[in-house]
């Protein structure tokens, strides 16, 4: 148990540099297997997480460059470990559903490698590591969009890769910086995390450091205005691409933001909070109407995405314990839902070869089971009670409620313009005559289809009625965090804003 | 009396010789001389450091380079003499093959 | 006890999830009956409870935890008290008798599995929406009605404006919900907790400005689910779904389920004497409103749906002024004989063929005979006329209107039921009396099966007699709700009666005299008011124009000229400005050895330049 | 005294031949001017105690490299003159100038690091051959085996490039190679 985490780091690497020897037709089995095997190990590692303990469990801790401070430092906590098992069962779902025959065997493979770096950002403690798969995700992504896109792959890939890339570079200043601090104030080098958040930041400085994480973790999430990335690198990716870009590959900037911009520069968060909540509430309005105006039904679900991540870090900013909560466990939710939804467009694109809305219509009728299944995801999308949607919205939104309500009302418009997309979406491609010949024919989904996007529904639904065994191993971490936070706080007003973001009553 | 500053101001104004030379010429062969002009200059100015610091590595150093040089033009020589076969031209202008 | 609890709310759910398991597959005449029966299994579970809390007094119970963050916690709770328990009565009742009806009039659908699911799947949502014991769990049953609402709206979705009607219900309703969520999040975080006993025992010592805010956002999401001004364009566009939906949802269970809410909030409504008031004008408002709007309307259902809208009004008059069993009482009898009204005009469009202008039917009184009686006792219930149900309920909302002094109030609730009468008359008397219009479009009208009318005869029943429970009723729910004594002296009241029913009663002689004649001339059809009114004040046309397309079109705008042009553009700029320049310097790199030993020298000049700037000074 | 005309008239030899080396057009003039240069830059070399060096100049560049250049001018054609059509003059002379101008600025500037201490002293009494002799056979006795390795190494290319034999492989012709492709 140990060794767990770097076994659930290196296990998919070493797969895949094994995967060159299998030869072409079993590599699909091969590929499922492992990624089996790996979320098995995950789930083996929440069985083995002990619940009451809210602090780093099952650490490992290696000097690497010992002279300056690096180190191999794994470590999970509630705030990761849920994420850690989110990467890794959407990689198999993915693996179950692939569709695609092209160089299947690459494609796998760099699957793998991008599965080592998902989990390795979630459960590295040592900032230089997490900055080397940081940049390492990027990687494999290039290389699944490029290759296996569609007709724009390579300027969508390439815009992709740059622009996240571009954004990184000044977190690394600001880590190196960072080092440099920590340097100057104890006298030793070191880049682990934990020992980061014992540092005391100035505030002047504080703030010159969260605008350097800022950029890279906004860019990742993606936030306005940097978000144009994202409907290219979406609308060209192939669907297993789609999927863990839109499930996984988000939740690292918003992971960032918890891990990195809150406990190590309250104070600057706190200075930052409404800029950067104002900017949320842009994201989740403008989006939801650019999602409406769309014609491709990929391009609906990928501003989408952009939509509920604005809720995401609307609700990490809350600075309280229901809001961060709420966003972690958003994080989830939209990682389940969004990687369903685009599961059942690369479902319909393998059908037809197009994602246009105006060339379905009617597919209720033909393809009852696809519809029902999207009709779900398409609830829990939205939001609604009882579906997992609603658990993380409602917390997140809540918890931001203590800041500003005013604000508040502006991101609850998401959850009105939400469903109005997603309606016009479903009644667009589902509703009405069947007007398009080719549509009359089409199959209902078959039983791969199905092994992949019932476990799915299974959990938008057990989630959503019982989140509480999630819910209170990420409160726990959570509190922990919001304690280190005010109490490393410079300001008094800090102080206080995180104090009275989590008490009930008073003014507001 | 000669000081270091004397002799650095040599090296300086043979420098900018060779410099001139190696700008102005666009026969191969010319550039190499120019070349030549520049090390030696060098040479000056590590040898009157040598005295002037009394240490003798400013000395050494001028030996490595002359080796250096020995070695230069050998080298280059021999290419240059496969060029002018091949193109029957040591003109610099005919070498635009780099061209970006 | 807690087992009848559990069976009321969890059999609908069962049904649901057993029938949903045959949904793809064609008519199965079992999951009719199968989910019937658990409806019934629930509906009598639900009047079990009605003699247990009678006897012993409310029901808590809580299940499970859901959601728990920070100091946030919400669990599955339900309550069974005297509100809830009366309003899980009338849900399942109705619930069952359209249950039942269903089997007859979804016949012939080929989607006949898929229906009982969803309306049995909305069963459980209006369950869950009454019984929860706190905010969140209302929340919870609030969207589910709506989701089921959307889903039933929508049933026919190859109807263009079937989907249309359900996409608008369902936008409308979380427009509303947004004010509801704020209410609920101010909620939490002045009282720590969304338990309706934790809410109510603090709000007397609560800032009444926060009090006020609380019942202003939790009165927009009872606005939305009511339909009242301005976001009730949707129910009537709701009348696509299949009539028994109509009946279920649209008319007795759904659309009450803000009234619902005012009474369920009725300690804090009643500290808020001036938000109650903005709420019961509104709803006096809304009465007049829909109410004219019902004159004129040749759909069968619509006019109907205008019916329950200004219905709906009464009813949030009632609340508003705090007379909160009254309003309770008035929806329950409201839900008796307005899903009579519903499921007879279902009847009725089956016999005609879905066809729904009342000026092509006439004189089919000789064809359906029971199903006309039940239709006029319904409709004699509508207008209020004694001693049917909602003479009781409707002549007290006007007395509390009278009585609270809001006279004016009372003038637009008293022309209201003058208005009502005409226009259920003019239904009637259009529908099942006159010329028989029917026979030039060739159709032979036939009455409903007899299950279907047997079914209907409790609701008949219920309708007539339903008033002279009004006293044990009272008795009943004011153990929960505060009491609300009129103050108007004998003689006024019986003078007021008198007025009430004189009204309602030359409204029905008014209707049954005009169209004995063959009713208004043509010329009517071209005055002002009558387009007014027929086109519903223009209201869907103005949100079309002045919300829709312009949503649609900064929609287009932010996508194509924002996202492309500037945010996108700019991005591609700086990309190309990198190009570019890497383009320009290339002329750099000639190819020419001197250029290149040049560039070398400029190079060495700079860094000279630097070294003699930067050189360290003695 | 004698050591200040001595420079001086060192300096003007060598920037008088260096100059006829970059200005003139006749590849002959050249050659033999920067011959003549570096032999008075040996003279420098001798002024500054550094015999061995300005043997080793002696040697080397005029004796080794310059018998070299003249033997590589052979093969050139050198009645053949080279247009020495400069492009954009401006441009070069004021790059050349400016460098000049700028490194005798800073070399005229005080020097700073007065107080370097010497690693090799010379010590008194003893020849400047000697001292060279111990202390490139101990110190830098590895850069020195270096440095005879690419001298051997240069001249190894210097006859393989140049010789007659291995031109012939290394000058084909692109034709040549075509004619190889298509089997002739």
């Amino acid at each position: 148990m140990e060794h767990i985490l770097s076994l659930l780091v290196f296990f998919p690497a070493i797969a895949a540099l094994l995967g060159f020897l299998v030869v072409k037709e079993s590599i699909r089995a091969y590929g499922i297997s492992v990624s089996a095997i790996e979320f098995l190990l995950s789930l083996v590692l929440w069985i083995g997480y002990d619940n009451a303990n809210a602090g780093y469990q099952f650490v490992e801790y290696y000097p690497f460059i010992s002279s300056y401070g690096m180190s191999y430092y794994l470590g999970v906590d509630g705030i990761s470990i849920f994420l850690v098992i989110l990467s890794t069962f959407i990689t198999m779902i993915a693996f179950i559903a692939l569709s695609i025959e092209k160089e299947i065997k690459n494609l796998i493979i760099s699957v793998l490698f991008l599965e080592m770096t998902m989990v390795g950002v979630f459960v590295i403690l040592d900032v230089i590591w997490f900055y080397a798969f940081w940049e390492l995700s990027l990687v494999p992504m290039l290389y699944i969009i490029g290759a296996w896109g569609s007709v724009n792959r390579m300027y969508a890939s390439i815009k992709f890769f740059l622009y996240t890339f571009a954004g990184s570079v000044l977190m690394l200043v600001g880590i190196l910086y960072m080092g440099f601090l920590y340097h100057e104030a104890t006298g030793i080098w070191s880049f682990s995390l934990p020992d980061w958040y014992l540092l005391q930041v100035p505030f002047e400085t504080q703030l010159w450091l969260f605008g350097a994480f800022f950029l890279a973790f906004a860019i990742k999430v993606p936030m306005f205005p940097f978000h144009t990335w994202l409907p290219y690198a979406h609308g060209q990716a192939p669907t297993i691409g789609s999927i863990l870009l839109a499930a996984v590959l988000l939740k690292m900037g918003s992971y960032g933001f918890v891990r990195f911009s809150l406990p190590l520069f309250p104070d600057a968060s706190v200075y930052f909070l409404i800029p950067v909540a104002v900017i949320c509430i842009i994201m989740v309005i403008y989006a939801a109407m650019i999602a409406y105006a769309q014609e491709d039904m990929k391009q609906v679900i990928a501003y989408s995405s952009i939509s509920h991540m604005g809720i995401v870090v609307l609700g990490t900013f809350a600075m309280n314990a229901e809001g961060i909560t709420g966003s972690i466990f958003l994080m989830l939710s939209h990682g389940i839902v969004s990687g369903a939804l685009f599961m059942l467009v690369g479902v319909i694109y393998d059908r037809r070869h197009t994602k246009l809305m105006r060339d379905f219509g009617g597919l209720a009728s033909v393809m009852p089971n696809f519809a029902t299944i999207y009709g779900i995801m398409l609830m829990a999308s939205v939001g609604l009670p009882l579906s997992i949607g609603f658990v993380g919205e409602f917390l997140s939104l809540a918890g931001f409620y203590r800041i500003s309500w005013i604000m508040t009302l502006f991101a609850g418009t998401g959850i009105i313009l939400g469903a109005v997309y997603m309606l016009v979406l479903y009644k667009k491609s589902f509703f009405g005559e069947i007007v398009h010949a080719e549509n009359k024919t089409l199959k209902d989904l078959n039983a791969k289809e199905l092994t992949a996007l019932i476990p799915l529904v299974a959990l938008v639904v057990i989630l959503g009625v019982y989140p509480k065994p999630v819910l209170s191993v990420i409160d726990m971490s959570v509190q922990k965090m919001l304690v280190l936070m005010e109490q490393k706080a410079v300001e008094q007003t800090t102080k206080e804003l995180i104090i009275k973001a989590n008490t009930i009553g008073g003014t507001h | 009396m000669i000081t270091l500053t004397h002799y650095l101001v040599l090296t300086g104004i043979l420098f900018s010789i060779g410099l001139v030379g190696v700008m102005r010429r666009t026969n191969l062969l010319m550039l190499f001389f120019s070349t030549e002009i520049l090390l030696n200059a060098i040479n000056i100015g590590f040898v009157a450091v040598s005295k002037y610091y009394n240490d003798l590595s400013g000395q050494l150093f001028a030996f490595f380079i002359i080796a250096v040089a020995a070695s230069e033009v050998a080298v280059g020589l021999g290419l240059l003499i496969l060029w002018y076969k091949r193109n029957g031209s040591v003109d610099l202008n005919s070498l635009q093959t780099m061209k970006g | 006890m807690e087992n009848y609890l559990y069976t009321a709310l969890f059999a609908p759910l069962a049904s649901s999830l057993f029938v949903a398991l045959f949904a793809a597959r064609p008519k199965m005449l079992f999951t009719g009956i199968v989910a019937s029966l658990l409806i019934a299994i629930s509906m009598i579970a639900s009047f079990v409870l009605l003699i247990d809390v009678n006897t012993y007094g409310p029901l808590h119970v809580t299940m499970m935890d859901w959601i728990a963050a920070g100091n946030l916690e919400v669990p599955f709770g339900f309550v069974v008290d005297e509100v809830s328990v009366i309003m899980m009565v009338t849900v399942t009742l109705v619930s069952t008798i359209v249950h039942i009806y269903s089997i007859g009039y979804m016949d012939h659908d080929k989607s006949f599995n898929r229906f009982f699911s969803y309306l049995s799947a909305f069963v459980f949502s209006m369950m869950i929406l009454v019984m929860s014991d706190n905010f969140v769990g209302l929340f919870i049953g609030w969207e589910g009605v709506g989701l089921c609402s959307w889903l039933l709206i929508g049933f026919w979705y190859h109807k263009h404006s079937a989907s249309w009607a359900a996409n608008e219900a369902f936008i409308m309703n979380r427009i509303a919900d947004l004010g509801m969520l704020m209410g609920l999040f101010l909620i939490y975080w002045t009282v720590g907790s969304f338990q309706y006993d934790e809410f109510f025992a603090s709000v007397k010592t609560m800032d009444p400005t926060i009090l006020t805010t609380i019942g202003i956002f939790l009165f927009i999401g009872a606005m939305g689910k009511s339909a009242q001004f301005p976001l009730h364009t949707w129910l009537a566009d709701a009348m696509e779904g299949p009539t028994p939906v109509s009946a279920l949802i649209h008319a007795a269970t759904m659309v009450t389920a803000g009234v619902y809410l005012v009474i369920r909030c009725g300690e804090l409504y009643t500290l808020i004497p001036d938000v109650g008031f903005a709420i019961a004008s509104l709803g006096a408002f809304v009465a007049i409103f829909a109410a004219s709007m019902a004159l004129v309307n040749n759909d069968l259902k619509r006019i109907i749906a205008y019916s329950t809208l200004s219905q709906l009004g009464y009813m949030f008059v009632a609340a508003g002024l705090g007379a909160y069993w009254i309003a309770l009482f008035h929806l329950m009898t409201h839900a008796f004989f307005k899903s009579l009204l519903f499921l007879g005009a279902g009847n009725v469009m089956h016999a005609m063929h879905d066809e729904l202008n009342i000026k092509k039917m006439g004189g089919l009184y000789g064809s359906m005979k029971a199903t006309a009686i039940l239709m006029s006792v319904a409709s004699v219930a509508l207008a209020g006329i004694y001693p049917f149900a909602g003479f009781f309920s409707k002549d007290k909302i006007l007395e509390v209107a009278f009585s609270e002094g809001a006279y004016f109030l009372w003038f637009a609730l008293f022309i209201g039921a003058g208005l009502t009468a005409f226009y259920s008359f003019r239904l009637v008397m259009l529908v099942f009396f006159g010329e028989k219009e029917y026979v030039k479009y060739g159709i032979h009208p036939h009455e409903a099966q007899p299950f279907v009318i047997y079914a209907l005869l409790p609701l008949g029943l219920l309708a007539v007699v339903a008033g002279f429970l009004e006293h044990t009723f009272e008795g009943f729910v004011t153990r929960l709700l505060s009491q609300y004594e009129i103050h108007i002296e004998h003689g006024t009241e019986t003078l007021l009666i008198a007025a009430t029913l004189g009204i309602a009663l030359s409204g029905i002689a008014f209707a049954v005299y005009m169209y004995r004649r063959g009713g208004f001339s043509k010329a009517w059809e071209e005055r002002f008011c009558y387009k007014l009114l027929s086109n519903q004040y223009y209201i869907p046309k103005l949100y079309e124009l002045y919300i829709m397309r312009p949503f649609s079109a900064l929609a287009n705008f932010a996508w194509q000229k924002i996202d492309t042009k500037v945010v996108d553009l700019t991005v591609d700029l700086i990309a190309k400005m990198v190009y570019s320049t890497g383009e320009k310097s290339r002329k750099m790199q000639s190819g020419n050895l001197s250029d290149m030993l040049r560039w070398m020298v400029v190079g060495m000049v700079v860094l000279l330049i630097l070294a003699f700037v930067y050189r360290p000074m003695v | 005294m004698y050591e200040i005309i001595a420079f001086y008239v060192f300096s003007a030899l060598t920037i008088g031949m260096f100059g006829i080396v970059v200005m003139s057009s006749n590849a002959l003039y050249a050659m033999s001017a920067l011959a003549g240069g570096m032999i008075f830059i040996s003279g420098f070399f001798f002024i500054l105690d550094a015999e061995f060096l300005g043997v080793v100049q002696i040697v080397v560049y005029s004796g080794a490299i310059m018998a070299l250049y003249a033997f590589g001018m052979m093969f050139f054609d050198t009645t053949r003159d080279v247009s020495e059509k400069m492009r954009s003059k401006k441009i070069a002379y004021s790059l050349s100038i400016s460098s000049a101008i700028l490194v005798v600025s800073i070399l005229c500037a005080p020097l700073v690091g007065e107080s370097v201490e010497s690693l090799y002293p010379s010590i008194e009494g003893v020849g400047n051959v000697q001292m060279i002799g111990v202390v490139l056979f101990t110190k830098y006795l590895v850069p020195f085996e270096l440095a005879a390795i690419m001298l051997l190494v240069a001249m190894i290319s210097g006859i393989v490039l140049a010789s007659k034999k291995m031109d012939e492989y290394l000058a084909i012709e692109d034709e040549e190679i075509e004619d190889v492709k298509e089997g002739k």
